[in-house]
């Protein structure tokens, strides 16, 4: 990396090497107006500059914390940064919580200043302000609808920036000292954990903790400015924050802002990233899409498809791997490569992709292959929020379906006698924000930091995860009890958007499917099943002989390992609704919260363990616009087919 | 070459702009427009509204020279001076600042929305054909810088996801708002809106509010509005004037023209 | 299958504007026109080059100003093959009259008297619309050709009526072996293209589509009517009077009014209609079927005879020929309206979402 | 003696007029019925003559020729129908224009791959000589042909004029013509409608080749005679039978003067295009024809 890098301790250090050595190169680019905006290094550090000298002006002083709620948009990075410039904290917040879940953070940090996006977010910091007194200071970018707004405590972006620039011109001198007065251990961020067990938590991460991980990952991968990557992911998330400021403040490369939500398909496969992360549920939704539009195919393309990927399956990991492959195989793959892999990458945008990470949760096996075997080297990567997200991660060469791979450089592993995951390591969160007891708990005197995963090393050094170590339970004959292994089995097949696996002290397992409307209504259409919404369609007996077929091809699956033979699904009910982060049933990245549904439907579970054929279930549901109503269906119950274990057969 | 920007503080309605007076109008033996007069102020939101075949498509008609009436002068404020005619042509018209939407779409069907609005701009380009053919300096430029400002109207009318997409093979809700969006184009300070929320559903028509108020709102183009809904022409109209079987029969607030008598009648049929 | 879109972003108006926006496609596009200037007169024997590829090209010129005028303006026009004449008469009588005067001057100034003939007979299409339109270009069809064939100045008075095309000269360079007639015709037709192009992506060709769509439309967004049809004619003319001089000077060289017939403005429509009404691409692939059809039926015909022994006689096989033609123009407007242009689109849509469905 | 000469040229050119009015009347019968302007109906006179002649040179019976040459026109009436204009039903009419042309070149390849293409003579039993009572008296020699073609065509206008106004078919006709979803909401069936108006239009195809047969021989230049009766249609207007008669021997008289007397100025063989010059100049005043109604663009 460049020379001379010891003393850049902080971001903003680091943005005004960039803008000097780099200057001309991009740094961010926006799809807007039709054609992708760019903002060299120079001009986003003099964008960071006229902004810190605003925000200084209006009163935001070393330590304050700068609320932040937006899509990925070159101004909240800009924004981010002229925080850290005076010494600030930076707050991003989820763009899609409603207006209730903002005011803990803003009132727990007592913010005072915020950025907002567009109207839409504005109208949920307006709806708070009474609640949080602090806050004094609004800067809206997009002024959509928003003529008419007489409050005192908004004002525009461009203002905060036009009157920042001129203070800049006056008396330059002031922003470089505050730089310099920047230090490694400052606070660069504050992020809040998505809280999948108690209210979320303030992580405090340091400028040091963030770009020693980062570069740590940056050097595993020979990340340089060439690099290209997509931000498309919330930027209150850990994993967005790394990639989208962390890592390009240390090596350089550009990230790209899609233009809206909703075309982040298109506008990833016109940017064509090198440098791609996603968590597991993107990677599902993708390979929905990718099976459902191969159904609708012509005979032709769908034959070529199944025969070229069966190939694939068999070599396209071995190959990406460097691994010994037959020249038959190899001639096989080159040609699919050129008929059905290259052009599939290249419609979902991933052609240029040099290193593509998943994490954030466990990833199906399955799933995990398909990507591999049509040559996208995806890899899985280990961390949490409080550990600046690298942990573990899968260098080239040694990927499996099952591990997160070795400890990153400067990482020390540890186990409890529970196979709770201990870390120490130099991007650990320096606190819980105003949280000293939840701080001590989480990391020991040593410095350890207790994970609450449970897993163990394999023989190649690879770190396995099982699950989180208050789900991992035992059934009550004592077998092993991994509710998550079993949902990301089931989460495989298109049909299934989510699963919630019960089992905790039971003597079976029993299922709730969350099927996937997309793909099921797709399914149904071509076999000219009628069918009026969601509920309807899961109600549908058809619909259950399909899952049925699901769970019973999981069973096999489960049959053939010993060690999770009897932890079969026995038997399962289709939900009457998506589970729903508005709801409460998932967090705001989509991880289940399995504690709430367990308690929420806890008629349910009796009802499965109970033998009945059927449940009645009365729901309060809410709808988009935030009306509540109350919802009542009979839900059926299945009994699926499970297979005597592989050791079973065998010995009988 | 940018959208104009917003008029700062304007104050609400201006003067009068535009005056119809006692305009005539006749297929053969039809009558449909019979001595019409009314007047438009500046920046206003002007409704006409009446029972079907009450000739309110014809008045915007004969506004924007598609029909030419025999009587009757429209008279129109052009900075200071008035100009005075008696036979609108719908070319002439668009010169001077007018632009509509029709009633049932007049998009091009054989062009992308994207041309559709450049389409709009064609007024403001200046290079001659031999200048666009050699794709030289000039018209280049003119090009690009009237595809951002289409762009920007694009961006207004929340339409980026279709942009490149054939006009024909839109539903019936986006292709009100590439009309607009086209009528928007030509940055006119008179827009006529033809009905612009009929047939949609309403999700759509609340957009399609939202768009009209912002236009009058954002660039302060003063609108003269066709419509049936009496919910929206009350909500967003400044002053409404009520035509039946081709007269006027009143004009004012939308709460003076609502209690009138003669409009109640006219809107319940009762026997001429 | 063979696009490679991922990472081809647009950072600039220009690049989203430019005719290829698409990388794999001007690859496409430099190989074709390498091979057309390079390897094709290098390698190409006389026949090829004299008797087909310059007719190609020339007939690809005149169906493209046929669909800037039909396919573009949707004016119809029976009346092509007239302009062609203007164009050829004209460049001699230049040549002849002004001596010294460069060929592409020449060229030039001819598609500009075609273009004023265009315009005369173009002036009614400003009252009148559709096929009634076909009356005033039918009237320009036979009025010009009677004009040539009665006027003795254009032919310089030659009983027969025939002319023949001078040699062709620029800066001494003497154009007179096939292949350098084939280069010459390459390179204007190539530029014109270009230039059509152009003028089909910017405003002209916008108000042009407006009028063809719905003129009512047009004049309320403020085109104006007369002045677009009429440079709708004009430029039609000019392109059809600059092939007509390259029809007489690059590959017939002598020629008669006669050439010019009625038969040749319906082949011509023939190519706009099954080529691609209202595309530049659907022109050159309209001429190209038109030219190579026959050939490949006297082939077929002639490899069928010996097949089967019977012999085919010539009459047979043109009069299947017109039959094949009128029923090829009756299928591509039910199936396809716009032609070869569309099926080549739909497949270049199918290969960018390979493997996913159109 | 000059008004006596003229009265002949002028006479000749009414008749000659009478030829295109039958050529056009075919022309209006289809595109009253189905909007479509049948730029085949030349090339349907061509194969109707042809077909015709060629059986009665093959021996047939001058009746037996005459009924099944009408069953062919049927037969082809049917099959234009069936196989170009339903699947074209509701396209502009400048593609359906097209579609005809296409028809053109399909039948002028057939016909001559049928019966060959040499020129043929056809003889009607009705002498080509100059009435002689009237060359006596008059000095004017009109053709019998000519008076009986005339007396044909008024026969058959006659006809036609009646079986449109009166008959229920006549009435069903127009109102296609009108409106297809409105004629089809009704109950019309279009499809056979438009069948019997094909084949009525054969009819009077083969009528018109009948005669320009004997006057110029079939052959191939017979389908030109399809771009004479554009410029009879623009004057007369698309949709009226009269206005077809009318404009055909406005048509014919004025190309005929003109020959005689404006010709010799200008170097003669204007006939070729004075009847498009005729109809641009009277199409910038009427654009609608002489008796088609006044066209509003409905907004």
């Amino acid at each position: 990396m460049e020379p001379g890098i010891g003393e850049l301790d902080t971001f903003p250090k680091l943005l005004m090497m960039h803008a000097r050595i780099r200057g001309a190169r991009p740094a961010i680019r926006e799809k807007d107006l039709g054609i992708w905006q760019t903002w060299t290094w120079h001009e986003f550090a003099e964008e960071v500059r006229a902004l810190a000298c605003g925000l200084a002006e209006q009163g935001f002083k070393r330590g304050d914390h700068l609320a932040l709620v937006s899509d990925n948009r070159p101004r909240l990075y800009a924004a981010m940064c002229a925080a850290q410039c005076l010494g600030g904290v930076p707050v991003p917040l989820y763009q899609d919580a409603v207006a209730a879940e903002m005011g803990f953070p803003i009132q727990n940090a007592e913010i005072s200043h915020a950025f907002a996006e567009d109207q839409e977010q504005v109208d949920k910091l307006l709806e708070i302000l009474p609640q949080c007194p602090t806050l004094r200071h609004i800067y809206y970018d997009d002024p959509r609808g928003m003529r008419h707004y007489a409050e005192g405590v908004l004002a525009s972006y461009e203002s905060l920036r036009d009157r920042g620039r001129a203070a800049y011109r006056r008396d330059p001198a002031f922003l470089e000292s505050e730089i310099a007065k920047g230090r490694g251990e400052d606070a660069a961020a504050m992020l809040f954990t998505s809280g999948t067990t108690a209210t979320p938590k303030g992580v405090v991460l340091t400028h040091h903790a963030l770009i020693d991980r980062a570069r740590a990952a940056a050097e595993l991968e020979r990340l340089d400015d060439r690099d290209v990557a997509l931000a498309y992911l919330p930027p209150a998330w850990v994993g967005q924050f790394i990639f989208s400021l962390a890592q390009p403040f240390v090596t350089g490369y550009c990230i790209c802002c899609p233009e809206s939500p909703e075309t982040v398909m298109t506008d990833m496969r016109e940017i064509g990233p090198t440098y791609y992360f996603a968590p597991p549920r993107v990677l599902e939704a993708l390979l929905t899409q990718v099976s459902i539009r191969m159904e609708d195919a012509s005979r032709v393309k769908r034959w070529l498809y199944a025969r070229f990927m069966a190939i694939a399956q068999r070599v396209g990991g071995a190959l990406l791997d460097g691994k010994p492959v037959g020249a038959l195989d190899r001639l096989l793959y080159r040609l699919g490569d050129l008929v059905v892999y290259g052009p599939l990458r290249n419609v979902l945008g991933m052609s240029r992709v040099r290193v593509a990470y998943t994490a954030g949760e466990a990833i199906g096996p399955d799933l995990f292959k398909f990507y591999r075997s049509i040559g996208i080297n995806l890899k899985q990567l280990y961390g949490s929020t409080e550990t600046s997200v690298f942990v573990c991660v899968q260098p080239d060469g040694q990927v499996k379906p099952d591990t997160v791979g070795p400890a990153v450089r400067g990482v020390e592993l540890k186990f409890t006698p529970e196979r709770e995951l201990l870390i120490r390591s130099p991007g650990l969160f320096k606190e819980y924000y105003k949280n000293p007891q939840a701080t001590l708990e989480a990391k020991d005197a040593e410095g350890w930091f207790h994970t609450g995963d449970a897993g163990y090393v394999d023989a190649d050094g690879h770190l396995k995860i099982i699950d989180r170590v208050k789900d991992v339970g035992r059934l009550s004959d004592g077998t092993l009890f991994a509710p998550k292994y079993l949902e990301n089995k089931l989460k495989f097949f298109p049909y299934v958007k989510e699963a919630v696996c019960f089992g905790q002290a039971r003597d079976t397992v029993c299922a709730f499917v969350n099927i996937d409307m997309e793909a099921v209504g797709n399914w149904a259409e071509r076999r000219n099943l009628a069918y009026s919404g969601f509920t309807d369609l899961a109600l549908r007996d058809e619909v259950y002989e399909l899952v049925r077929g699901c769970v019973e091809r999981v069973n096999a699956d489960l049959a053939q390992d010993p060690e999770l033979a009897n932890s079969q699904i026995h038997r399962f009910l289709i939900l009457h609704k998506d589970l729903d982060p508005d709801d409460e049933e998932l967090t705001r990245t989509r991880k289940v919260r399995r504690g709430f549904i367990a308690e929420k439907y806890a008629a349910l579970v009796e009802a499965l363990y109970s033998g009945r054929k059927d449940v009645h279930i009365e729901a309060q549901v809410r709808y988009e616009d935030g009306r509540t109503g109350t919802f009542s269906a009979d839900l059926k119950i299945r009994d699926a087919r499970t297979f005597a274990s592989a050791a079973a057969r065998k010995a009988a | 070459m940018t959208v104009p920007q917003p008029i700062a503080g304007a104050q609400r309605v201006g003067e009068v702009v535009l005056a119809v007076e006692n305009v005539s109008l006749s297929f053969g033996g039809v009558k449909a427009l019979v001595e019409v007069s009314f007047d438009v102020r500046e920046h206003e939101v002007r409704a006409i509204i009446g029972p079907n075949g009450a000739g309110k498509s014809s008045m915007l008609n004969v506004l924007n020279g598609v029909y030419h009436a025999q009587k009757g002068t429209i008279r129109l404020r052009q900075g200071a001076a008035w100009r005075e005619f008696h036979d609108m042509d719908s070319h002439e018209a668009a010169a001077l600042g007018i632009a509509r939407t029709f009633q049932n779409i007049a998009l091009f069907k054989g062009m992308t929305v994207l041309d559709n609005i450049m389409t709009g701009r064609n007024l403001k380009m200046r290079c001659n054909f031999l200048q666009q053919a050699l794709w030289a300096g000039p018209a280049k430029k003119e090009e690009l810088a009237h595809r951002r400002a289409a762009e920007e109207i694009i961006d207004f009318l929340e339409i980026q996801h279709i942009r490149k997409t054939p006009v024909g093979r839109l539903p019936y809700g986006l292709q009100k708002r590439v009309e607009l969006g086209r009528a928007l184009a030509a940055e006119p300070t008179l827009l006529l809106l033809d009905e612009p929320m009929a047939g949609m559903n309403l999700e759509e028509k609340q957009d399609m509010c939202r768009f009209v108020l912002d236009v009058n709102d954002h660039y302060g183009t003063t609108i003269v509005l066709i419509e049936h809904d009496m919910g929206v022409v009350m909500d967003i109209s400044d002053r409404v004037v009520v035509l039946d079987y081709g007269r006027r029969i009143a004009d004012g607030t939308p709460d003076e023209v609502r209690s009138n008598q003669a409009v109640i009648d006219a809107y319940l049929g009762v026997a001429h | 299958m063979l696009y490679r879109e991922a990472g081809q972003f647009k950072s600039t108006y220009a690049q989203d504007q430019q005719i290829f926006p698409i990388l794999q496609d001007r690859v496409a596009i430099a190989i074709l026109l390498a091979v057309a200037f390079l390897l094709v007169p290098a390698f190409g024997n006389q026949y090829w080059l004299g008797a087909i590829l310059t007719p190609f090209l020339i007939f690809s010129l005149a169906a493209l100003g046929l669909n800037i005028l039909t396919g573009y303006a949707g004016q119809l026009s029976l009346g092509t093959a007239a302009f062609m004449a203007v164009g050829a008469f004209m460049t001699y009588n230049f040549v002849l009259r002004i001596p010294g005067i460069p060929i592409l001057a020449a060229f030039v100034l001819a598609g500009l008297c075609a273009a004023a003939v265009g315009i005369v007979f173009g002036l009614p299409s400003v009252r009148i619309k559709g096929f009634y339109l076909a009356v005033a270009t039918l009237a320009a069809q036979f009025f010009v050709l009677w004009v040539l064939q009665r006027v003795g100045w254009f032919s310089n008075y030659s009983t027969s009526g025939v002319i023949t095309a001078q040699e062709i000269a620029i800066l001494g360079y003497r154009f007179d072996t096939p292949a350098k007639k084939y280069l010459l015709t390459l390179a204007v037709v190539a530029a014109m293209a270009l230039l059509a192009k152009n003028l089909m992506r910017s405003e002209t060709g916008r108000a042009f589509m407006a009028v063809r769509d719905m003129d009512v439309a047009a004049s309320v967004v403020g085109i104006p009517m007369m002045k677009t049809k009429l440079l709708a004619f004009a430029i039609s003319s000019f392109y059809a009077g600059v092939a007509g001089a390259l029809h007489a000077f690059t590959y017939l060289g002598t020629v008669e009014p006669e050439a010019y017939s009625l038969d040749l403005s319906f082949r011509i429509l023939f190519m706009v209609i099954i080529g691609g009404v209202g595309s530049i691409l659907g022109s050159f692939l309209g001429a190209g079927f038109i030219i190579l059809f026959p050939i490949f039926l006297n082939l077929a015909s002639g490899w069928v005879s010996g097949l089967f022994g019977v012999e085919i006689s010539f009459a047979v096989v043109s009069n299947l020929e017109v039959i094949i033609f009128g029923g090829l123009i009756i299928f591509f407007l039910i199936a396809e309206p716009h032609g070869l242009a569309r099926l080549w689109q739909i497949a270049k849509e199918k290969l960018r979402l390979w493997p996913f469905p159109h | 003696m000059e008004f006596v000469f003229f009265v002949e040229v002028l006479a000749g050119g009414l008749l000659a007029g009478v030829m295109y009015a039958l050529v056009a009347l075919g022309f209006v019968l289809i595109y009253k019925a189905s909007g479509v302007f049948n730029f085949a109906q030349g090339a349907m006179v061509f194969f109707a003559a042809l077909t015709f002649v060629s059986l009665t040179e093959a021996g047939w019976n001058f009746w037996l020729a005459l009924v099944v040459t009408l069953a062919a026109m049927v037969l082809l009436g049917i099959a234009t129908e069936r196989v170009v204009l339903r699947p074209l039903v509701n396209q502009a009419p400048i593609t359906l224009f097209m579609a005809t042309i296409g028809l053109t070149f399909v039948l002028e390849g057939l016909s001559q791959m049928i019966w060959g293409s040499q020129p043929h003579g056809l003889e009607l039993g009705v002498p080509d000589v100059p009435m002689e009572w009237l060359s006596q008296r008059w000095n004017v020699n009109i053709s019998q042909f000519d008076l009986f073609a005339a007396l044909v065509a008024g026969v058959l206008v006659a006809v036609l004029a009646l079986f449109f106004q009166k008959t229920r078919i006549g009435r069903a006709l127009r109102a296609v013509a009108d409106d297809h979803q409105a004629a089809l909401a009704v109950g019309i069936p279009l499809q056979h409608i438009w069948a019997i108006v094909w084949a009525v239009a054969g009819f009077v195809a083969l009528v018109a080749g009948l005669m320009w047969g004997v006057r110029n021989g079939v052959q191939y230049a017979l389908t030109f005679v399809a771009l004479k009766a554009l410029p009879v249609l623009i004057l007369g207007g698309f949709e009226s039978i009269l206005g077809a008669i009318v404009g055909g021997l406005i048509i014919g008289a004025t190309e005929k003067l003109a020959e005689v007397y404006l010709g010799p100025f200008v170097g003669g063989g204007i006939e070729s295009w004075f009847a498009y010059v005729v109809a641009l100049v009277f199409l910038l005043f009427r654009p609608e024809g002489l008796f088609g109604e006044k066209i509003i663009d409905r907004v």
